[in-house]
């Protein structure tokens, strides 16, 4: 298991670099326009061709490129990813000051897309081509449709034309009063959570039915268990194995979500950090917004790996 | 190269197998090293002459298969010698590799999986016939793939359908008319029959059987059903975890086997016989299963399993012997020059026992 | 099996292949109908939705952008099917061009990324090798980043507008589907026959012509689908951002968007009609989708097994 | 195994038990369809024989002919959809199987009557250790107290001669090779003592050798705990070491049945005689040319009419052609369903 565990990490830093790689590049491919925007916005300067040098400089963006990454992943390593350009504050700090809330977000509603996914998946495939089969079929087909900007729109607006009811503005951070914090986030957390158990219903669904087609489930008919017996002991843990690929899978779809649910309920996470960047041509807080939810997904990645090696015994001991 | 030359000196074998050897990384290990090799191929000789069918037989996981597809030159050779027709093909050439691709064709096991279902039968059979442009004209190439049909036994209207109309027999025959299509010297049939029920596979088996009468064909036949071997090879090479173990022609192997691995095999085939004198004969004598080619077992490969092992055979591997004029057997106890070390040391039973479990 | 040669079936003269195509088509649509009713109700949506698109200078001619003051925020109406918004344009009409825009937005977007995928796909899992090693590591690398992420990032860099949109989410989901390609190339290669070919010396151009692609033909099809949905998707929540597509033109998603928000809570309809639409085109596509998966590839539908496959051979199916 | 024990029980099957041969188990015209895109096929078709106290009864037949849809039907085990049970009774002790409440159908499994399977590679769960897995029908069915399931696990595994049993109780089944999964099948299978064991080809996918193994194994603990034994393969040869009577089917049908000295001696069904004369054998003059049955076995989902062998067969008649044959009986314990009259001669 150590050395399985190993190896997993190692393989990581090939995809750490080249991710980084890319969140350079990619923010870094039109590097002039934020100098224009700056100088025009007189925040430095006068508008003259030296300051535009100067500032050039000031920003490390007269350098080549490659020694413009190598300072910046130099950086980000000690986990400094510069300041901001307008307001002077660390990025990191400013990041960590939000990721907090989109993590709560996104992992309640990981949760409740997994409360709702897993069991309505199980019984659909148990109960194969009978009414409770096309109920949970029918919903996730709906849920996979609508999108959830729709959905949360629907709901901050529908509510308050009937009965007057927003939902709260306030965050209260979770260890002051933990039942203000989920209220507030309950909402939101449904929403983004609806919309992905859908995925997950139809995956759990269709691994269950390979798996029940399995020779051994047919093995444990025939020792005589009940049905009980048969589908969680023998067929869920089985289903289970690509199931968990899903999360991985879904986790950057979740970050998509939390940025729109954000947006919607006006929760200060990094989605927000992220437009508001964008708007501003903020790029050491976009390039840095980029590549944190690419290291989440990727230490994301790694657990879901982890968890396989657990559920899958010829993983953990062959490799 | 004097490759056309020697292809008219019908007195040197058709193919030459020496000191083959392939081994393949079991999986990458940390740093791009192999974790692991699997021995599939560990030392191998044989020859076919032509006109022959020569059995490649053994337990899964003995390596008849790679065996073949080495000599098909699918695999690269990890060490060894191939000569095929006169001609080193070790390590062959571009050109040479075209030439092999005509001159040597394979038979599937697979009746299902070893046609395109989306090609009809005509395009099936005539793809080497495209592939090396043997045929010239449109009507020329129909009235090859309608002889070829004929010749399996199908008829000439079954050219425009598709493999899923055929029955696993039909579709073997469908292969092995592809196989035919080239003009081969040599064809490989891996396990042609052993997909195939027993009533269909006398079908096949008949059917191989004329065409090298007819066409004067070299099989060289890689199966692990010993009934099958007796009835279709003239020579028969006996593998265990890719080595070679006895080399016989049929009579001899069938009727005086010398290897304790190939005594042991004959012995646990079934007999269609429910007679009490001829179930005397079944007579299922090892114990254990055939080890991994990963880590397999120093000495003779076999020692674990035989009821006649010593120290000798566990400490080092023996050599092919003639024990007759074209009748090999790599055994300790058929080296006169070893006969003094097998009879002092006693067979380990502790060692037997151990590999029961 | 019909083939023993004392059936009667072996006697029927072989259609010729070509006047096959005609009745394949059809036959493939009353299966659809048939097995799929499902399928055959999302093939209709889609329809209707490339109509509407293709045609809505017809079905809509007074224009989605006519501004048009006394007429802001009028409930929906005989004159107004679904009222009017803030500037007081006709909501039908931006709903129908929208529709148009959403169909160019994805057929080219979609086009662009199966294109990516299929060349990537094919490279990385044909020749295998360094090659599908540099290839797969950057894709890894490309597929840590969230979609909605990566396409901000990327609005950022390229500004908005409706072919950099298209571009971004082309490339976006390009590269992602290439996974997907290059494991049916990958399966693809299994088969015995591939073999067989590669051991009588066709080229490679050959085999993949004749032996891999057919079979990569199916989840290239079925990816289409799903990336059409995918895209329609990802374009209305970019323009849901006020990142995709700019606005004076009609995108659902910029119609939903949260500048017009506070106008919604007096006149809901603007919140509805927009999302009822693009509801109903990803639900239309999606199950067209489905339906065509299951019936174009049977091995994706994730059933089969073992024991149900032997059981299939057992009874001669 | 040594040469003694072979020897002993070839001697053993010669002299057939002749103690009053009672029923265990009857089949009476049990039918089985599935049904396909394009139409339904009769999988198993009218379908009766008995399996009595003690004995090996064979059920023989190629691929496509019914045998194993025909064990998966005794104890209710058809995938359904597609597979469905039309019509039939399976009688044991005295109540009829097919009629059984689920429950009741489900206490009987592995308690009373248990089925071995074909893969042993994929017929055990991957991701359960093999005790768990061999507890489970010992705890079901209550048949050993909780604290003794243990300890009767190892008895089990060392009974199909498993060595080092309480080492092996702890292993995923990737860690076994594909005997000793087999012989966890087994223990498994003989865990409650059933009186009947259904083994459905059980050494299809193993090497010859292990198959000796596993084959003396299986038939010396069912000898010896005195079950009965339905073995259902497609391999003549195992057929004539294990068996004491022989099912042959074609085609969903039986077509003919005996002892087997009967079948293998005095064959009276064209089919049989056609399996015979195309089998390679090892005890046959060398260079003797093989005679196979021509054409395929038919689909069935549009089955031949009248006897479903005749458009095969180089015995037919007009009328086999018009008439199915019905299974009759020929002797004591010979039957067949066949036209033809065939003698030792054919």
């Amino acid at each position: 298991m150590g050395f399985y565990v190993l190896r997993r990490l190692l393989a990581l830093i090939p995809t750490l670099f080249i991710a980084s790689v890319i969140a350079f590049t990619v923010v870094r491919l039109v590097p002039g326009d934020v100098l224009d925007l700056m100088l025009s916005e007189n925040v430095y300067s006068s508008g003259a061709p030296e300051d535009r040098a100067q500032l050039e400089q000031a920003l490390g963006l007269d350098k080549p490129l490659y020694q413009q990454y190598l300072h910046w992943a130099g950086d980000a390593l000690q986990g400094d990813l510069g300041e901001s350009l307008w307001r002077n504050t660390p990025v990191t700090g400013e990041i960590a000051a939000r990721l907090d809330v989109t993590l709560e977000l996104g992992i309640l509603a990981l949760l409740i897309a997994l409360a709702i996914g897993l069991p309505i998946g199980i019984f659909a495939a148990v109960r194969q081509e009978t009414l409770g089969d096309h109920i949970g079929r029918t919903f996730s087909i709906l849920a996979l449709a609508m999108p959830n900007f729709w959905l949360g729109t629907l709901v901050v607006i529908l509510p308050a034309l009937w009965w007057g009811w927003s939902p709260p503005n306030e965050l209260v951070p979770f260890f002051e009063n933990p039942l203000e914090n989920l209220k507030t986030f309950l909402l939101p957390s449904l929403i983004l959570g609806t919309s992905l158990s859908a995925v997950i219903m139809r995956m759990t669904r269709t691994m269950m039915l390979e798996v029940l087609r399995q020779d051994y489930i047919r093995t444990a008919w025939a020792k005589g268990l009940r049905e009980r017996r048969v589908v969680l002991m023998h067929a869920v843990k089985n289903a289970m194995i690509p199931v968990i690929t899903l999360v991985g899978i879904l986790v950057p779809i979740l970050f998509g979500g939390t940025v729109i649910i954000e947006q919607i309920f006006r929760l200060p996470g990094l989605g927000q950090l992220l437009l508001e960047a964008v708007s501003t041509r903020d790029y050491p807080v976009i390039t840095g917004v980029f590549l944190v939810t690419g290291v989440v997904v990727m230490l994301v990645n790694l657990l879901v790996d982890l968890c396989y090696g657990y559920l899958d015994p010829k993983v953990r001991y062959d490799r | 190269m004097t490759h056309t030359d020697s292809h008219t000196d019908v007195t040197t074998p058709l193919l030459q197998v020496s000191g083959l050897k392939v081994h393949f990384p079991l999986r990458p290990g940390l740093f791009g090293k192999p974790a692991a090799m699997v021995k599939a191929v560990d030392g191998v000789d044989f020859t076919v002459h032509r006109g022959e069918t020569l059995g490649l037989v053994g337990e899964s996981g003995c390596g008849k298969s790679t065996t073949g597809l080495a000599v098909l030159r699918m695999t690269p050779l990890t060490e060894g010698r191939i000569v095929f027709d006169g001609e080193d093909i070790s390590h062959p050439d571009a050109a040479t590799t075209k030439r092999l691709r005509r001159k040597m064709q394979m038979v599937y096991q697979d009746p299902f999986g070893a046609l395109n279902p989306r090609m009809r039968v005509l395009d099936i059979i005539g793809e080497p016939l495209r592939v090396h442009r043997l045929t010239r004209t449109r009507a020329e190439y129909r009235e090859r793939v309608m002889d070829l049909l004929d010749r399996v036994g199908l008829k000439a209207e079954m050219a425009d359908r598709y493999p899923h109309e055929f029955s696993g027999g039909q579709r073997q025959r469908i292969g092995i008319a592809r196989a035919l299509a080239a003009d081969p010297s040599l064809i490989i049939c891996d396990e042609p029959v052993s997909a195939l029920d027993v009533s269909i596979q006398a079908q096949v088996i008949n059917l191989l059987e004329d065409l090298q009468r007819d066409l004067g064909l070299t099989y060289l036949f890689v199966a692990h059903d010993l009934a099958v071997v007796r009835h279709l090879c003239h020579r028969i090479v006996v593998m265990y975890l890719g080595r070679v173990v006895e080399v016989a022609d049929r009579e001899r192997l069938y009727q005086a086997p010398r290897h304790p691995y190939t005594q042991a095999l004959l012995g646990a085939i079934p007999i269609a016989d429910p007679d009490p004198e001829v179930q005397a004969r079944f007579n299922p004598s090892v114990d254990g299963e055939v080890p991994s080619p990963i880590d397999p077992p120093p000495g003779c490969p076999f020692h674990p399993r035989c009821p006649h092992a010593t120290d000798l055979c566990r400490r080092e591997a023996p050599r092919p012997l003639d024990v007759e004029d074209g009748h090999s057997v790599a055994c300790h106890l058929h080296d006169p020059s070893r006969a003094a070390e097998m009879n002092h040391s006693e067979p380990s039973y502790q060692e037997q026992a151990r590999n029961i479990a | 099996m019909s083939l023993s040669i004392q059936t009667p079936a072996a006697a029927a003269p072989a259609t010729p292949p070509r006047r096959r195509a005609h009745p394949k088509t059809l036959r493939f649509l009353r299966r659809l109908c048939k097995e799929r009713p499902l399928g055959a109700l999302g093939a209709m949506i889609c329809l209707v939705l490339l109509l509407t698109g293709l045609f809505a200078d017809v079905i809509a001619p007074e224009g989605f952008n006519a501004i048009n003051p006394i007429e802001r925020l009028k409930a929906p109406s005989a004159e107004h099917w679904l009222g009017t918004d803030q500037l007081g344009r006709d909501v039908f009409a931006r709903i129908v061009h929208g529709a148009q825009l959403s169909v160019i937005v994805a057929f080219a977007a979609t086009t662009l990324s199966i294109v990516i995928s299929a060349l990537l796909g094919i490279l990385s899992g044909y020749f295998g090798g360094r090659l599908d090693m540099i290839i797969q590591r950057l894709v890894d690398g490309w597929m840590c980043f969230p979609d909605l992420i990566l396409l901000i990032v990327a609005v950022a860099v390229l500004g908005p507008g409706t072919w950099q949109v298209i571009l971004i989410l082309g490339l976006l989901f390009g590269i992602s589907g290439s996974r997907i390609i290059r494991g049916a190339v990958l399966s693809a290669k299994q088969n015995v026959y591939v073999h067989a070919a590669q051991s009588m010396g066709a080229s490679s151009p050959r085999i993949l012509l004749k032996h891999i692609l057919p079979n990569v033909m199916a989840p290239l099809i079925v990816l289409y689908t799903t990336r059409l949905a995918a895209v329609i998707l990802a374009e209305s929540g970019l323009s849901f951002l006020g990142l995709g597509i700019p606005p004076p033109e009609p995108s659902w998603g910029g119609m939903l968007s949260l500048d017009g928000r506070s106008y919604m809570f007096q006149a809901p309809w603007l919140a509805i009609a927009p999302g009822i639409a693009l509801t109903v085109a990803v639900f239309g596509i999606n199950m067209f989708g489905d339906a065509l998966r299951d019936l174009l590839d049977p091995r994706m539908r994730g059933g089969g097994g073992r024991y149900l496959a032997r059981v299939k051979r057992t009874i001669g199916s | 195994m040594s040469t003694e024990t072979s020897t002993a029980t070839a001697t053993a099957t010669t002299a057939p038990r002749t103690e009053p041969a009672a029923t265990l188990l009857r089949v009476e015209n049990l039918h089985t369809v599935f049904e396909k895109d394009d139409g339904v096929v009769h999988a198993v078709n009218d379908v009766s024989f008995d399996v009595r106290r003690g004995e090996v009864l064979a059920i023989v037949g190629e691929s496509g002919s019914g045998k194993s849809i025909t064990a998966m039907s005794l104890l209710r085990l058809i995938p359904s959809p597609p597979g469905q049970i039309i019509g039939g009774r399976v009688l044991f002790d005295g109540q009829d199987l097919l009629d059984l409440p689920d429950d009741a159908i489900r206490q009987l499994r592995g308690r009373d009557i248990s089925m071995i399977f074909q893969e042993p590679m994929t017929s055990l769960n991957p991701s359960l250790r093999i005790g768990r897995q061999l507890a489970e029908p010992l705890r079901v069915h209550g048949s050993v107290p909780k604290d003794k399931v243990r300890e009767r696990c190892i008895e089990l595994l060392r009974q199909v001669r498993i060595g080092d049993p309480e080492k092996r109780l702890d292993a995923y089944p990737h860690e076994l090779s594909g005997g000793m999964r087999q012989r966890v099948m087994i223990a498994m299978g003989l865990a409650c003592l059933p009186r009947l064991i259904i083994a459905d080809e059980p050494t299809t996918a193993l090497d010859v050798t292990v198959q000796a193994q596993i084959l003396e194994l299986l038939r010396d603990i069912t000898r010896a705990s005195q079950s009965s034994m339905m073995l259902i393969t497609h391999d003549l040869g195992v057929v004539a070491r294990y068996a004491d009577r022989i099912n042959v089917m074609y085609a969903g049908r039986i077509v003919e049945r005996g002892t087997a000295h009967d079948i293998f001696h005095r064959p009276r069904h064209p089919y049989t005689v056609g399996l015979m004369e195309s089998m390679p054998r090892l005890n046959d003059a060398i260079g003797n040319r093989l005679t196979p049955i021509p054409g395929s076995p038919p689909d069935l989902s549009d089955p031949p009419s009248g006897c479903p062998f005749h458009p095969r067969c180089r015995f037919a008649q007009p009328r086999c052609k018009q008439e199915r044959p019905p299974l009759e009986r020929l002797d004591e314990e010979h039957w067949k369903a066949c036209w033809v009259n065939l003698d030792d001669t054919h």
